[in-house]
């Protein structure tokens, strides 16, 4: 598939004369750096002030340059600090949040794909009315799905386990997974599929050695568009896991209420940092396959 | 006639072709139950609440409209419906307009794209719960940006929009823009990607100018992409819940509730599960306001499509 | 083995640091000992409870208060405590104000592990003489007069913080200093005839005078933040709970000197006390572990060294009343528990509205909206008294 | 015994119906073309045929055995698609082998397969290679490769060649017909261009709407259509249509064209094809105009036109030229070294003894 | 003066060399094609003509005026594309004016130049139309007619007829042709299919790999193309090449070709082109063979061959026939009615006098 969200063969603005693309291309320059600014911005406060001694924050505030520069909350985030009735730091947690977000992403990846696969090129009466149902998951708001969900895990026996939070990010998942990977998949040519069928491949046989190879665009959209979301809830987390066994970002939550106790600053943004690190690397590193993949499932 | 082929042989490929037949379908079995199980009995579990005597836990005998009438007589959940209307609109336009304006600038053939491109998209990675804290640093008087600019000298600088009750809502938006106009960033920029280069060659041979390129030729042959950012967009501010909750709170006062922060302080906090359901439904309805003309719509450009070939 | 899971919103800092001491005392008592920390919002923990007991597993021990306890009592799914508190003599240790909060219908569901006054004045001796305020005002009508030398010398007069909570805490102290018995009518028993009278009109106007000498940075600045203007100087009064405690002895400052504190201004001129208390509710528990577990974790809680740990790191007071606090406690925890004692003998005590000790949730969530909506805007004293007669006859 | 013989088939979509009453039979080892305008509904045939669209009534045999609830993979076809529909992610080798792979062919007959078609297509040196690494004409080579493997009783093509460019697609063109000499596989191939339907095949079906129109060798397709919409379909420039009436020359029969400005005999004998003074419709190819020097002895039956030059059309090996004839436009062909310029007015012979002509009313050959 | 004309004109992407050293001029009202396969630069060099694209180094000249460092809007010049990019959201009325509304025309002038060219290209019936209710041949012409209106100096087509399907193909191309007449528009059209450029052109520019192989007029290119490319890309089929080598027949000159399998001769006057013995290349075109009893009295140099006939493809108004000659294939074009069978022995004689020779060193034209 044509690389088409990557490359611009033209380039409109380098027309006319020389002082004028000149002109037109520093203007685009600066608008951009600009907008990067107020972008950059609060992640920027956040890691500026995760090296600074409190004294100090508590005395010029949040935007100001510091004047020692300290690892110190580094440290205390990552060890002693204490969340959620344990002073180990936010590592117990992050072991929570990768048990929960690896295997719902897998999971909820893997039946998207099937269904997917089955909504594009095995279609059948109806099925047309399966892929809106099932889509229409991806509208309910949270908060009313929590008590629903409390009566099916008890009456599952999945209460505080990381398997409930599974299965609700699973199911929860599986109206986006489904959504981009049909949108994705009624792109790939019919006759590939017909051709298969006539090389005497079956359903299975299709899926593995044709559908899936063609797969890693939109695997990497919902891998991303999944774990981040699944990493980054915290409703569920707070009501359905207990203790020691919530995620991370459900642990944090106390950095953005009110608490009645005393605030440290500086340790709270390195915690707020290093539980944004997971699924910002993924970003970082899968953010051009995303829009890419993103543009060829999404929007259609 | 006699058979050519012997009567065994096409009995098992016609059960093997109807095993074939069956097999996507009890696939597809699970997603559907759970499908089935979470959008249908949990909405209409939902809506049986919203009509039953329910308080502090559920409770499934029948209690008629009270909870729907009580809704409407809180001035709470007016506000947090005006807010959502409000806020549903500035955002969701604030975010197209930004996400268009930077997908544009992507467009120009610069250099290191991949670069700008994350900058703008990182937001869409990192939950409110994260960077919430950071937003109230920086809108917030005594430790943000007034700060800032009253302590590089400009000592009258006033940004309070947030302690304003009048503006915090917009400072709502502002990070709520901050946050998704880099998806609408993404998704537009693609589509201009998928856009005929030579239309714009052809505008500007045309003689119009790239503003003008823009205006009337790009950004309208890509209505289709517009509506569905519009879509997704939509439905991220009507469930808007922890930006809200982490910035203002619902405040200065009342003043930036949303119906989701209502549901959910009415359903757990306040211990008024009817109610909180009955304004869940109501969230539903606006979805539905949303959703069902977008889909007839959808439902009536494949049908046109697929008439003109 | 007795086993607990105590669900709580404690979840950060020094209140995580106090709860994991408890956890230590009952493990030491040989319990296992497993705790679910909820933090932020109340509604998180509330949210937490709702669905386990939907799910029907409902936690063995819960941090709950006030009204909410005889609430959940009502749905029969507590556990009975009678039995410990017998043994333990709890009845006769515990101040007399909490009791119909811990045994709302005749029997002990929950106990209480502190007492927090929430009608404290913190005062900036600082502020006060460079405005020239010689004494701390102790009735309203004194601190009008205060804060307008402190005005007039430039300075902020009162340090706050918007949230719905610290508005109500503040309004908590002026209806009470103003007219104890519209206390008790309004806010204890939800009348709402007493809401609309003129006697809480009157509050109201004093309310929006303190509003109006409050510093526009208000709305959604953390109370510490507030606490810092009041202590460095910059203001001079401020209104908060005694859990202020923990975060001035943490910043090292001294009562006297740095802060002083009183109890807001009452113009009946007697002592003054506005309760608030944590306490835990038990469930019943099928599991016999468990209820094993419910009983040793009650006697923890009750006993004088948790107490004593525990309201120590929280700024609060010991909710026995017999636990000595000569060791250290804050000055200003000392005499807290002198004027409890006072207010008992006065029968001037009250439970704090704000804090959820008094009406139902839906109530109390009706008045804080009112209360918070009248300081964020120009909304006059009589449409304020109204508007929280109707929200509290609605629901 | 036909490998393919299709009786009374119809397809409809819902409402909407694509075939009707198709009849077609393709004998042991030929070459049928399935021809006709885009969407009339040739791949929907061919679908069927393979098995990968359901039949809506009638039936389709293969070898005798009625397959109309066969599988594909049971019906021993192999198809070539317009896309070439090639496993992008698999190597030429690979695709080629998928087929066998899926019915358990052991690993060794299938290497032997493999290199015998490689060669036999002289694709050896790409078998490694991925699709996105070949060429147009590669890909295409590449996709008959992977249907000859198999081996089948019926081979289906549909547009195999319309992705190419003029160049390949008639490099390719001779590549097939070759191919078929030496397998000689029966062989459907589904095309919208005329000139391949035409050097291709042994028999051409005609297809306009989902109705058959002719099926017949192409030089009676070509010499004898059956209608108009044959007529103007088959051969490129399309044969010129003038409305005509039945008259008489010499006593002969004639048509007199475009009110009367001129009368062009009909071969003598014909029986008249209507009574004299109705109207019938003339066709005449751009090949039965002769320049007056070059007529040739046998060409007995000519009639004369004089006519204005609008446009000239040197194309190298001949010269197409428009000529205007009153109110209408004709096309004829010219050698280039016979061709005039735009704006003479040229004498030139129709050969009538090739013309066709048609009932205006049915639109069918008389 | 021309109307166009470039000097040395160089396009580099970084280090990729797409054109090199192209000169080219256009005379007020000429018809230019540039041809040549796919990637050959034509695009490329249309877009610098148009300014789309940045000139790397020589000269653009418009009447005269240099316009390298010129924006396409000030360059006069109009362009029709590929794909139409016809603007999808807008009408076709407004498709036409949106370049006047741009340049600020009063709209009376718009909308009277809109009627002007509608009624020229026939499209009034759709002039409230948008993009998507057109069918393709629409479509071209309503592309033809945003170009139009604008009455440029300079018209650009970039393979303008490739979307359309055979047949539409050639009624459009005839169109285009008399459109010129017509409007007499001087105009470079880019196509990859010789016929077109044969057909359209006054002067064809053919192309490849970013190098102009020959410029001149249709009739001189098919008929001395310049060396062996251009050869073998005009013309289809193609031209039939065979090694030789110089030699002599009944005193005159003559070439021996498939290792002395047979001797042709040249017309006798020719200078010889090389040494005896020294090796060429023969190149004959299908239509340069012809059948013993058709040869007119004007071909007076005749070679004469035996073959063995491989393939026959009959398109209808001719029939090409694929001939073995010991271990070369080359094609021949014959009348239907004289066509052979496969596996027949004929006998054919060779045109000579049109034949081309080639140096099989340099390619070029001997
Ligand atoms: N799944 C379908 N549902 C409804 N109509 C269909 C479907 N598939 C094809 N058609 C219609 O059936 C008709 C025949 O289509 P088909 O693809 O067979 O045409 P075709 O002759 O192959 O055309 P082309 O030359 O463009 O490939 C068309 O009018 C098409 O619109
Ligand atoms: N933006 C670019 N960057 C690098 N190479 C380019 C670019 N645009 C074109 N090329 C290369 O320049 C060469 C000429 O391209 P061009 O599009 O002019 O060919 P063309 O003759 O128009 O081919 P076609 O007939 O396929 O349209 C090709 O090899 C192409 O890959
Ligand atoms: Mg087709
Ligand atoms: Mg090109």
């Amino acid at each position: 598939m044509a690389d088409a969200t990557l490359v611009r063969d033209f380039d409109p603005l380098a027309t006319g004369s020389a002082a004028r693309r000149v002109r037109s291309k520093a203007l685009v320059y600066a608008l951009l750096t600009l907008f990067a600014a107020f972008y950059l911005l609060p992640i920027g406060i956040v890691l500026l002030n995760s090296f600074r001694e409190l004294p100090d924050i508590a005395r010029t505030g949040f935007f100001a340059v510091p004047e020692t520069l300290t690892l110190q909350p580094w440290r205390e985030a990552l060890t002693s600090f204490c969340l959620a009735g344990a002073c180990e730091g936010i590592r117990p947690f992050y072991l929570n949040s990768i048990l929960m977000a690896v295997p719902a992403t897998i999971i909820s990846t893997a039946f998207g794909l099937l269904n997917g696969y089955i909504l594009s090129m095995w279609r059948f009466r109806g099925s047309e009315w399966v892929f809106g149902f099932v889509t229409l998951g991806v509208f309910l708001p949270a908060q009313m799905t929590l008590l629903p969900w409390a009566y099916v895990l008890g009456n599952a026996g999945l209460t505080n386990t990381i398997w409930g939070l599974i299965l609700i990010h699973t199911v929860q998942g599986l109206a986006f997974t489904t959504l981009f990977c049909r949108n994705y998949f009624v792109n790939i040519p019919d006759d590939l599929i017909k051709a298969a069928r006539i090389d005497g491949a079956g359903f299975w046989r299709i899926f593995r050695k044709i559908v899936l190879p063609l797969s890693p665009p939109i695997v990497i959209v919902t891998v991303i568009w999944q774990f981040t979301g699944i990493w980054n809830d915290f409703l569920y987390g707070v009501v359905f896991s207990s203790g020691d066994r919530q995620p991370i970002t459900s642990a944090l939550i106390a950095l953005t209420a009110g608490a009645t106790s005393v605030r440290h600053h500086n340790v709270e943004a390195a915690a707020t940092i290093l539980a944004a690190i997971p699924p910002l690397l993924i970003y970082l590193f899968g953010g051009k396959y995303f829009v890419r993949g993103l543009t060829q499932g999404a929007v259609k | 006639m006699t058979l050519a082929f012997d009567d065994r042989s096409e009995r098992r490929l016609l059960w093997r072709n109807r095993l074939a037949t069956w097999t996507p379908r009890l696939v597809l079995l699970p997603t559907l139950i759970a499908s089935v199980v979470y959008v249908l009995v949990f909405t209409l579990w939902t809506f049986w609440i919203s009509l039953s005597n329910s308080t502090l836990l559920p409770d499934l005998s029948y209690g008629g409209i009270k909870h729907y009438v009580a809704l409407w007589n809180h001035a709470r959940w007016h506000v947090a419906y005006t807010n959502l209307f409000l806020f549903g609109a500035l955002y969701v336009t604030g975010s197209l307009v930004l996400g268009t304006v930077l997908a544009i600038l992507i467009d120009q053939r610069i250099r290191a794209e991949a670069l700008w491109r994350t900058i703008y998209l990182y937001p869409l990675a990192i939950s409110f719960v994260v960077t919430g804290t950071a937003w109230r640093w920086i809108l917030e008087p005594t430790t943000g940006i007034q700060q800032m600019l009253r302590n590089l000298g400009w000592e009258s600088a006033t940004f309070d929009w947030i302690i304003d009750r009048d503006m915090a809502i917009y400072c709502v938006v502002l990070a709520g823009m901050w946050q998704a106009s880099g998806f609408a960033m993404a998704l537009i920029l693609a589509g201009l990607r998928s856009v005929d280069q030579d239309l714009v060659k052809a505008a500007q041979i045309d003689g119009a100018s790239m503003a003008r390129i823009y205006r009337k030729v790009l950004l309208p042959a890509i209505r289709p992409i517009f509506l569905a950012v519009l879509v997704i967009l939509l439905q991220f501010a009507i469930k808007t819940f922890d930006l809200v909750a982490a910035l203002t709170g619902g405040g200065p006062g009342l003043a930036t509730n949303v119906p989701a922060i209502y549901v959910y302080d009415l359903m757990f906090q306040r211990g008024q599960i009817g109610q909180g359901a009955a304004a869940a439904i109501m969230i539903l309805l606006a979805l539905a306001v949303v959703l069902v003309p977008y889909a007839l719509y959808t439902i009536w450009r494949q049908r046109r499509e697929a008439a003109h070939g | 083995e007795p086993k607990t899971n105590l669900l709580h919103q404690w979840a950060t800092g020094s209140d995580a640091a106090a709860i994991a001491k408890l956890g230590e005392m009952f493990a030491a008592a040989g319990g296992t000992w497993e705790q679910t920390s909820i933090a932020g919002h109340t509604a998180n923990t509330l949210a937490k409870l709702r669905a386990d007991v939907v799910a029907g597993n409902a936690p063995p021990a819960v941090q709950l208060k006030g009204p909410e306890i005889a609430e959940w009592n009502a749905t029969g799914m507590t556990a009975n405590l009678d039995e410990v508190a017998t043994a333990g003599n709890w009845e006769s240790v515990v101040a007399p104000e909490l009791l119909p909060v811990m045994k709302p219908a005749g029997s002990w569901v929950a106990v209480p592990m502190n007492i927090h006054r929430v009608n404290w004045m913190w005062s900036s001796p600082k502020a006060m003489e460079a405005a020239g305020v010689e004494a701390v005002p102790a009735t309203w009508e004194e601190f009008n007069a205060a804060c307008e030398k402190v005005v007039a010398a430039g300075l902020t007069c009162v340090a706050h913080g918007s949230f719905d909570w610290t508005d109500a805490t503040t309004f908590d102290s002026i209806v009470y200093g103003m007219d104890i018995d519209l206390y008790r009518a309004a806010f204890v028993e939800g009348d709402a005839e007493a809401i609309r009278s003129q006697g809480m009109i009157d509050a109201f106007a004093q309310f929006r005078r303190v509003v109006d000498w409050m510093d526009p940075g208000m709305p959604g600045r953390p109370w510490e933040e507030a606490m810092a203007m009041m202590t460095n100087g910059e203001a001079a009064f401020f209104f908060m709970g005694d859990w202020a405690i923990g975060t001035l002895n943490a910043a090292g400052l001294q009562e006297g000197t740095d802060y002083v504190c009183t109890q807001a201004p009452v113009d009946w001129g007697g002592n003054g006390y506005i309760l608030n208390a944590d306490s835990v509710v038990f469930f019943a528990q099928d599991d016999a572990d468990y209820a094993e577990g419910s009983t040793l974790l009650a006697n923890t809680i009750m006993s004088p060294e948790f107490q004593t740990i525990f309201n120590q790191a929280k700024g609060s007071i010991p909710a026995r009343m017999d636990v000595d606090m000569s060791q250290g406690f804050n000055p200003c925890q000392v005499k807290s528990q002198q004027d409890l004692a006072a207010a008992i003998e006065a029968e001037t005590l009250v439970r704090s509205m704000a804090h959820n000790m008094t009406v139902p949730q839906s109530q109390r969530g009706a008045m804080m909206e009112v209360i918070t909506e009248f300081v964020n805007s120009d909304m006059s004293p009589e449409d304020a008294a109204n508007m929280m007669a109707d929200a509290v006859e609605m629901n | 015994m036909s490998t393919l013989s299709i009786h009374d088939l119809r397809k409809s979509y819902g409402a909407l119906e694509v075939l009707r009453d198709i009849n077609l039979e393709a004998r042991q080892g030929e070459f049928i073309a399935l021809v006709g305008p885009s969407g009339c509904g040739k791949s929907t045939l061919l679908g069927m045929i393979a098995g990968l669209e359901t039949v809506s009534s009638g039936q389709i045999r293969i070898d005798g055995r009625l397959v109309n609830d066969v599988a594909p993979r049971d019906r021993d076809i192999a198809m070539v698609f317009q896309s070439y529909a090639l496993y992008p992610t698999m190597t030429v080798r690979e695709n080629m082998a998928f087929g066998m792979e899926s019915r358990g062919v052991p690993r060794a007959e299938q290497e032997s397969a493999i290199r015998r078609v490689a060669a036999l297509l002289q694709i050896e040196p790409l078998l490694n290679r991925k699709p996105s690494q070949l060429s147009g004409g590669q890909r295409q080579r590449v996709a008959m490769g992977r249907a000859l493997v198999r081996d089948p009783k019926l081979f289906l093509f549909d547009e195999p060649l319309s992705n190419l460019d003029a160049k390949l697609r008639v490099e390719m063109r001779t590549e097939i017909k070759k191919l078929h000499h030496r397998v000689a596989k029966t062989t459907i191939y589904v095309t919208h261009d005329q000139v391949e339907a035409m050097t291709l095949a042994s028999r051409i079906a005609v297809m306009h709407r989902g109705v058959l129109q002719q099926f017949d060798e192409p030089q009676a397709i070509y010499e004898r259509p059956a209608n108009l919409f044959v007529a103007g379909f088959m051969g490129s420039p399309s044969m010129n249509v003038l409305p005509a009436v039945v008259a008489s020359l010499d006593g002969g029969p004639a048509v007199e064209v475009l009110d009367g400005l001129a009368v062009l005999p009909l071969p003598p004998g014909t029986p008249l094809p209507k009574a004299p003074g109705q109207p019938v419709i003339l066709g005449l190819r751009p090949e039965h105009f002769v320049v007056p020097h070059r007529a040739q002895p046998e060409q007995t039956v000519l009639g004369r036109l004089r006519a204005d030059v609008e446009v000239v059309e040197p194309t190298g090996s001949e010269t197409m030229v428009v000529l205007r004839l009153g109110s209408k436009e004709i096309t004829a062909r010219y050698e280039p070294v016979d061709a005039p310029r735009v704006g003479e007015t040229v004498e030139i012979l129709v050969d009538m003894a090739k013309a066709c002509l048609f009932d205006p009313a049915t639109e069918r050959l008389l």
